[in-house]
């Protein structure tokens, strides 16, 4: 079906809500998305009809749940091209990356000497864990800067990654500046030192074609309520989790337990310890199939369209700069800007009150303020439901922010 | 663009502070931020005979922390050290109030601008950021004023 | 109102499915309950009108969403006598054992020398995370016996927790057998040796009122799937969360973050990494309103009094034992039965075959089936939805069971 | 109570069980326990010149278990270990059909009985219990027969 985006915007009843007395304009699915209908109507179903404890029963309502649970594994599994068994439903994509924080380090993967890599443009929850790894561990915290672009400086990937680098932890695509980071060419050093590679796809997986097989990463992470699904649901991918020790323990993940001693369940049970989040992985594999119908490539193209009608108008706009690649190339969706002489609380607040909902704040990002010498940002970013009269919206109401403030 | 946040008197103190600028002489210096914006302010009270002699304030911010550091400046300034702790506490009722509260205009004067800022509770912080710089130092210089008082 | 379970019944749409041909009797509550239209549909609305995500926006979604949750926290916490602040959100009730677990590990509370106590009749998501902490940390994992009855043995209490013992974690209610601990005199004992208390309250808290003050404990953790509240949702109440490191990383659990280090929010911020679970935690108080309007003293008592009638009709067959107490006194729901000569998985397939859905297995709790010997129990559990009509269709289905087997 | 699980075949091969009791001679003893509900089986095999030549075992569980670990023993005892092997193929392949595969009733005999469980995977685990631990035990009798072979 060809992608028209005045029919996805049917599917999402908080698009005809007003806000401040303007029709609502959302520009903040960098943070979180909305649930389009069918998504809901499918969690719905499954909770009104077929829904019990998975994994534990032989009565009926227990085989329907299960088999709905494990068939969403599956559907997830391959919206990335995945297999069923090398996919962890988690929480949200901050656990997928404790996860591994906390397995390796169980594993004793980790002491003094060693190095854990991660970029100076990481969200906190890919950053935070490997600092309280390091911290754990005795390892040392090492990362990649950042060039006046908004790209990563690459200058000295090879001393910053180097043999003694036990894991090479990046973002697929920042949050804050929009950037696309070249996976392969970090992946390809990493091979080169023998460290693994753990890549946050947050940003990625939802706008966008991924293929963890070419990927070629160990660990590949994201979340659920980014990409049209629930709150509550993340994934965590692994080429071979088997080799992974346990992060929590509990009900499921276990093979036999005694009161002296327990084994451990193969991956992926292993990794969901307790219920796991059943409608919410049924919801995020109803997500996967809307995405799929409307074509990642025509998300792409779509939000490429956005992205550049944003970058071209902001361009023209006096006293208004962006943080991060200016052109669609090597870029996602989400636009940071900087209105000279308003403070980013007040551009967001100003915007807010005529119905165009922006972030502003560091967005879990604060070393790439830091660097570019902001104390914040405001950010745009949009989604499968966005359209042209969104973006012209925003450039209409960012300038009559700069009137009200210049006033 | 409706006004409902931004009341002409939190935009006058946010274009023009009052008593902006770091002074001598000063008994204690403390330094806040607020660490989901990245709002500071570094902020020096002098104290003398029970009371608030003077505050002096320098950083950067949003309209909302700029202002309210400025209205709580004059609200403050020359007040026995109780009355300003008076002042203080009614104008956190008030940031807490979620629009429920009819402020006391005699008691905060410019303060009651403020009002509707309690309607949003994510700049509710940046309201507070000066008046908790304030209310840490003016502690601290009244308990080191005990230890010399008891020393 | 006066409690009246077939008005209630109306809100759960599951109840008037045909399983096998048979109208569904679900006596599987204790694995995990159904929820009614109410819970549901205040998470829908909020997600169709209100979602955004939380803690970071100043736009008006992002507040209401905000409110929303918050909120929840505090009618959540006001259901177990808490404060707002002493509530964090969870994925499970598993996760919150294991986050209390860790955080102890990262405080250093824990070495050789040490002990953790706990009892044979956990579920086993109070048992692993801390089998996992003995050994990460050289602790030694002690626990209380079980008497023939299916109650805790506390002749050795006073040498089973004693002066090393730094922990004790124990289950308000048994999840296999349906004791219920006296958390009173285990409370003493441990405030005796300075020793932290955690509660399992899984069990507890969907039927029956619970006050953390009263109970006086440390942690006190539970999980929304069993109390009418949706999957992905779990509660850890902490007198005080803010004296424990962190446990997982990430977005909103920072106060500041600088690649080279990072300090951590108060409590319960600090303990919720990353985008948490907004809409299940919105469902979660709606839940609480619904239990609290049908009454949890009518609630009780009305389970009392189909617990009774089990197990009265229980008593009255031939080759069919109870494991576990047989009076309702200091007792929940959950009733575990053992067919002579026919296995378990047997009879919980047979019953499904007539519509009843029954849990067979070692109910996550394997050391309390060992303690038997038996391999696995069946177990029916019934909650505010079921009635007599339940319990008589499991009793009469029981003995057509035994009928075929020994045909 | 309908019968679509519990086929007439699988209730007698429960009630009457082939071949069971551990005997002597044998090559290989294992034991497999199925960790979800506890099933347990003890089993023992003999090989000689490529052919099964006996097997035995002892255990208890469910019906489900018990039944087609008797039905295995029908099935392999007296045939060339590479045919048993394809029998052990083809019944794997049943029980994870889902109710999908019409089963080949020449190569399974009673072991067709058991098309039924593959629709209720929970049950599933347990039909091949007594399969997979002949698996390994006839895998074990060969590796240890191959080392003496090259000894
Ligand atoms: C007593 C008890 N503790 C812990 C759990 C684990 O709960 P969850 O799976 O929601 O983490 C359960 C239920 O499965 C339980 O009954
Ligand atoms: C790049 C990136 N990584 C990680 C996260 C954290 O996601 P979550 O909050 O769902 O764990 C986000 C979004 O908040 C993100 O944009």
């Amino acid at each position: 079906m060809p992608f028209d985006v005045e029919v996805v915007r049917k599917d999402f009843p908080v698009l005809s809500r007003e806000v401040n007395g303007a029709p609502l304009v959302y520009l903040d699915s960098a943070s979180s998305s909305h649930k389009p209908t069918p998504v809901l109507d499918a969690e719905r179903q499954f909770v009104e009809q077929h829904y019990s404890n998975v994994h534990r029963g032989v009565h009926t309502l227990s085989q329907e749940a299960t088999d709905a649970y494990e068939s969403a594994r599956s559907t997830v599994a391959s919206f990335i091209g995945g297999a069923h068994d090398e996919v962890v439903f988690t929480k949200n994509v901050t656990e997928s990356v404790n996860l591994v924080a906390y397995a390796l380090g169980n594993r004793g993967d980790l002491g003094p000497g060693d190095e854990i890599c991660v970029t100076e443009m990481e969200h906190h929850s890919n950053l935070v864990p490997w600092q309280m790894l390091a911290q754990r561990t005795g390892a040392t915290l090492r990362w990649l800067g950042l060039t006046d672009e908004g790209r990563l400086d690459l200058s000295d990937l090879d001393a910053v990654v180097n043999e003694r680098t036990k894991l090479f932890a990046f973002t697929q695509v920042s949050n804050l500046l929009g950037t696309e980071n070249d996976v392969a060419t970090l992946v390809a050093r990493a091979k080169e030192v023998g460290a693994l590679t753990l890549v946050d796809g947050a940003q990625a997986v939802p706008h966008q074609p991924v293929d963890v097989r070419s990927l070629d990463v160990d660990f590949y992470a994201f979340t659920g309520h980014k990409m049209l699904a629930p709150s509550g649901v993340g994934v965590l991918w692994g080429r071979d989790l088997d080799a992974l020790p346990p992060f929590m323990g509990g009900g499921s993940m276990i093979e036999t337990v005694q009161m002296t001693g327990s084994t451990y369940a193969p991956a992926p049970e292993r990794f969901e310890a307790g219920t796991p989040v059943i409608s919410q992985a049924v919801a995020l594999a109803a997500a996967c199939d809307y995405l799929d119908a409307l074509g990642l490539d025509n998300i792409k193209a779509h939000e490429n369209a956005l992205t550049a009608r944003l970058l071209d108008g902001i361009r023209d706009l006096r006293g208004v700069s962006v943080l991060g690649p200016d052109t669609t190339e090597m870029r996602g969706s989400a636009v940071s800007f900087v209105v000279e002489g308003v403070h980013p609380h007040d551009v967001g607040q100003s915007l807010d009150e005529l119905g165009i909902a922006v972030r502003v704040g560091h967005h879990c990002a604060a070393p790439v303020c830091r660097r570019f010498g902001v104390p914040a940002t405001a950010r745009a970013s949009s989604y499968v439901y966005n359209n042209e009269a969104d973006i012209d919206a925003l450039l209409e109401g960012i300038q009559r922010v700069q009137e009200f403030w210049s006033a | 663009m409706t006004e409902s946040l931004y009341q002409e008197i939190i935009l006058e103190h946010y274009k023009h502070p009052h008593h902006k600028g770091l002074r001598d002489p000063f008994d204690v210096e403390v330094h806040h931020v607020n660490p989901t914006c990245g709002d500071e302010v570094t902020l020096r009270v002098k104290v003398n005979g029970g009371v608030v002699e003077d505050v002096s304030y320098d950083g950067h911010g949003c309209s909302i922390s700029q202002a309210s550091t400025s209205v709580m400046t004059d609200l403050v300034i020359g007040k026995p050290v109780d009355d300003a702790l008076t002042t203080h506490e009614a104008f956190l009722e008030l940031m807490h109030s979620r629009g429920q509260l009819e402020p006391d205009e005699d008691l905060l004067e410019d303060g009651i601008a403020f009002a509707g800022v309690s309607k949003y509770p994510a700049r509710v912080k940046c309201a507070l950021l000066g008046w908790m710089a304030w209310k840490d130092a003016t502690s601290q210089a009244l308990s080191s004023d005990q230890k010399k008082d008891t020393a």
